[in-house]
């Protein structure tokens, strides 16, 4: 599949052929940014369940797909949405309720997971952690770990330098790599065989998609093969990693994508208060979700002068003097 | 510091916190920050006192020029005219690295601080069953534990000044002298707590955070009340109310639509 | 000094400022792309002594700065220089005759022990070295690296993989970090406060960058920082580890720049010949090295018609259809 | 196959063995180039029968569209109309990763060779003090480490297929079956070895050289003379010489100015 000459497809079949119950997922994006929306949504759609869910600070996307009832692990460093949510509400709701399990790392620890696993290296060492409940707390017990052979032994493994007193780092935690099932992110520009272009901040999603044994890309726009090697200092992922190519313009609202458009600030926090009471967001989940057969119809719901007003300005890459109260 | 005292004072609490941290922020300084008013503070100390700080965050952007305030790391506001756009890797080593990471100083915000200025931002209660659960780590731990000084936001209650942390998500002191060394962190740590009631800090010799200044109006003893361990009051000064420069800086140029100062 | 607005010196002053005899240093470049030759030849000129150089595959700088007598101790994946020199004469006689001590590690390793260096860590894993002599054979004794505190312990240690089968492997190779005193790159386009441009391949200037103590960046072209920060995709290097800018234009020649010029093949060949015979590179150094002052009167040394057919085709980035015999 | 052979077959050693190694890359692979004759092959199999081939280059070149004859791996030839011009940790990450490594067939040379494909690239004589030097590893190391699939290029000389290497630089099969499993390295290893005068692969079980083909004009008498170790020679057939069409796109198309065909 990864040699192919053209991987574009629907996000209906990119998921229903990659993204299986049970499978250990992750997205691209961070909190209010970049996030993988088209596919988050249609794996609600598609009512996947039972996911091991893969984030560093991946706010909205993590959130939804947790509120869904997607997800039943979750490894991550950070569920909070920025000023739309200090802490994401129905992540905090399933943790206290019991309905997820969670394993807690700090952003970098995860980035160099996803680092380790695009390395192909079993773990990277870093002095993060050192001193912290992080190390001693264990979201996955030993024995769940010991049981699942998609689970490393350990949550964390701290050593002594081998190398002694070089570089006045006495101890390191090593942290395992993370070789998701499937990666999705969500980038400005791809070409039919795959490579990929991302403008401004890569976040981990770089790292996220080579991590991944397969490797999902929606993106804004479908370029030709050309446009992207006039100018290869721009691109990120070549196409080797790449299994499928999604076009869907708007795919990562209601979160931005820089020099497209900006974040919905109605729609976040719309979104938090439905989310902090169980029927409206039943009902959001019903009327805004499930209801829409794909994103163009999702998007339809929104009015049309209104996702306007969020076009990035060419300047500066976002919607610049958007009312964001 | 009710409403009647801020509309008397003619500044808000959040507008004092803002400013207060933004003094701490030396010029020629690399600023690690993280969401909301951490954000704001490192704007404002640019505006105001520290024109060559630099503004970085653990997103990957380096040197944003924060036309507006950015609602989120991740918001598209701080990949405008940086120095370079890279990502969390490159960002988190920057603080690492043994050449940057001692010039970066981090400010974060926690739901619990103990005495050692150690930070709890993950839950409340068991971890395993938790009582609150809060957003995590994210990168307050990496950054507590790699750079060389960091300024916490706190706000002043005694459940979140406690004796003892439920769960310890970033290294401050550890427990005290030579704590960070023995665990095999690097020297520095946490320098100064800034809440809605006054400015703390930490003692040389103990590590043990101690009360610095109070806001006008604000006294020690009111302070102690709303702290679950004993503060050494003696050094107490009164800090210096913001000024009309600083408040018109935050006001006009940095938080204009009011996003953080509420 | 890496705070300063404006760090734009000399060649000469950066290098009589920060490159002190047995000091540790690395350059960057590639074989025949990108060597920082402007600051080599000065480093030549100023006759520094007993450097300790750390390369993975900076084939012409490395040679130079070998056969000038300017290195004791080298670090070194490979010193060879393409078609133009399979093994590098200078480097390969000073190796025979026992005037320079080699370390050798693969170009993976070396460009982890950059990386390492520059996140901060004392080492990195990989998989590269396993059952090799690269394991086996120190150049650094072991009684040398205890008593030089510059040194690592070790050259490498292998270690069972702490997460056990994890990720299918069972043992890694750790390799130490460098930090080296100086790193020395040359860039297409740098600013006076020192960010920084590379167009093409980075190779592991990057990386050795951040990982030195003290960063020199040579480059082509002084630009504006909003030129820059116009374009920040495109930027490596933030400001914050740079000591020193020298713009200087050519002054990767005879190596090659991508989109500025291409590699000299002729000079690479005459380079070649000379460097076999002792007298004729004894007469190389005075007349071509020694003799002109500055990097200005060394490139006045040859022919300006010959320089012209040097600059890059806009399109390709190279010298397209170049006699390169 | 001396200047005579050369010019009564109509081809040169140089041409054959390129061709010979560009018909071992099947289209769609992905191909690591080292320099010289294996960038050629590498070429030549992408434009004779496998268009589909990426090549790519330790220096983080990913899929270079080679116009002309790169003369090294870091020569500005190989960044033009790449998928991603990135770095040397991106290149030997894609061969270290799980997924991409095992799609990677290197193409490698050596000073010596062992019965087992092990190569040496760094001294002859004792290390500390060598009779000659070499280069040394390069990413030969690193890619004899992290691929499947690897084919190796040598002149075929006595002192360079030895008994026993002077320095072990990349590791072939070791030191026969579950060798590269013993030491820690995944189960792919050296497929084909190239020479001026046959083709030689490994056998299935015990992981020896054996010689699989001569070029026309040389017999498994001469190539065993050749070689430090005792060859297994009875599977040894006659490799078809190039054909027109391989030696014009060859000559035309990849070496015009026979910058590496000499």
């Amino acid at each position: 599949m990864k040699s192919s000459q053209n991987k574009v497809t629907t996000i209906a079949a990119a998921i229903a052929l990659l993204v299986k119950d049970n499978c250990h997922l992750s997205i691209g994006g961070f909190t209010i940014n970049r996030n993988p929306m088209a596919a988050v949504y249609e794996i609600i759609r598609q009512q996947k369940r039972g996911l091991h869910l893969y984030a560093h600070s991946n706010g909205q996307g993590v959130d939804e797909l947790v509120g869904a009832g997607c997800v039943t692990r979750l490894e991550i460093a950070y569920a909070g949405n920025g000023r739309f949510a200090p802490t994401c509400v129905r992540f905090r709701r399933a943790v206290e309720k019991g309905e997820i399990i969670v394993e807690d790392y700090s952003n970098y620890q995860m980035t160099l997971r996803f680092m380790a696993g695009a390395m192909g290296l079993p773990f990277l060492p870093t002095r993060s952690g050192l001193g912290t409940d992080i190390i001693k707390n264990w979201g996955f017990s030993k024995e769940l770990r010991k049981n699942d052979e998609t689970l490393p032994d350990h949550k964390l493994v701290t050593i002594d330098n081998p190398f002694d007193s070089w570089c006045d780092s006495p101890k390191l935690v090593l942290v395992p790599a993370i070789n998701p099932d499937v990666t999705i992110i969500h980038v400005q520009q791809a070409d039919r065989r795959g490579n990929a272009r991302i403008q401004g901040l890569t976040f981990a999603d770089v790292e996220q998609a080579k991590a991944a044994r397969h490797l999902i890309i929606t993106c804004e726009e479908l370029v030709e093969e050309e446009f992207l090697k006039r100018d290869p200092d721009r691109n990120q992922i070549p196409f080797l990693h790449v299994d499928t190519v999604v076009p869907i313009a708007w795919g990562a609202y209601p979160t931005a994508c820089y020099r497209y458009y900006d974040y919905d600030p109605r729609y976040l926090n719309n979104y938090r208060q439905a989310a902090e009471d169980e029927n409206d967001y039943q009902s959001y989940l019903d009327k805004k979700i499930m209801g829409p057969a794909n994103h163009l119809e999702f998007l339809a719901l929104s009015n049309e002068k209104h996702l306007e007003s969020l076009v990035a300005d060419p300047e500066t890459g976002y919607a610049t003097g958007l009312e964001r109260r | 510091m009710g409403k009647k005292e801020e509309k008397e004072n003619g500044y808000s609490r959040r507008e004092m916190m803002t400013i207060a941290a933004a003094r701490e922020i030396n010029d020629g300084e690399i600023v690690f920050c993280g969401t909301g008013i951490s954000m704001l503070a490192a704007m404002a100390a640019k505006n105001i006192s520290a024109p060559q700080s630099t503004i970085f965050f653990e997103t990957g952007a380096i040197d944003s020029r924060l036309e507006e305030v950015p609602l989120a790391v991740a918001d598209s506001r701080v990949m405008h005219a940086t120095a370079v756009n890279g990502g969390l890797a490159e960002a988190f080593a920057t603080m690492q690295n043994r050449f940057t990471g001692n010039r970066v100083v981090g400010i974060l915000g926690a739901a619990q601080i103990d005495i050692y200025g150690n930070l709890n931002s993950t839950a409340i209660g068991d971890y395993h069953n938790p009582d609150v659960r809060f957003s995590g780590s994210g990168g307050a731990c990496d950054v507590a534990s790699f750079v060389n000084r960091t300024i916490i936001f706190m706000q002043h209650e005694k459940r979140k000044f406690v004796e003892k942390l439920d769960y310890l998500t970033s290294p401050g002191w550890i427990d005290g002298p030579g704590g960070r060394e023995r665990i095999g962190l690097g020297p520095g740590g946490p320098e100064t707590v800034i809440t809605d009631l006054g400015v703390l800090r930490f003692a040389r010799e103990s590590k043990k955070m101690y009360l610095a200044a109070c806001y006008p109006g604000v006294t020690p003893e009111e302070i102690q009340l709303n702290t679950g361990f004993a503060l050494d009051l003696k050094q107490a000064e009164v800090f210096p109310p913001p000024t009309n420069n600083e408040l018109e800086i935050l006001r006009e140029r940095c938080d204009p639509q009011r996003l953080i100062l509420g």
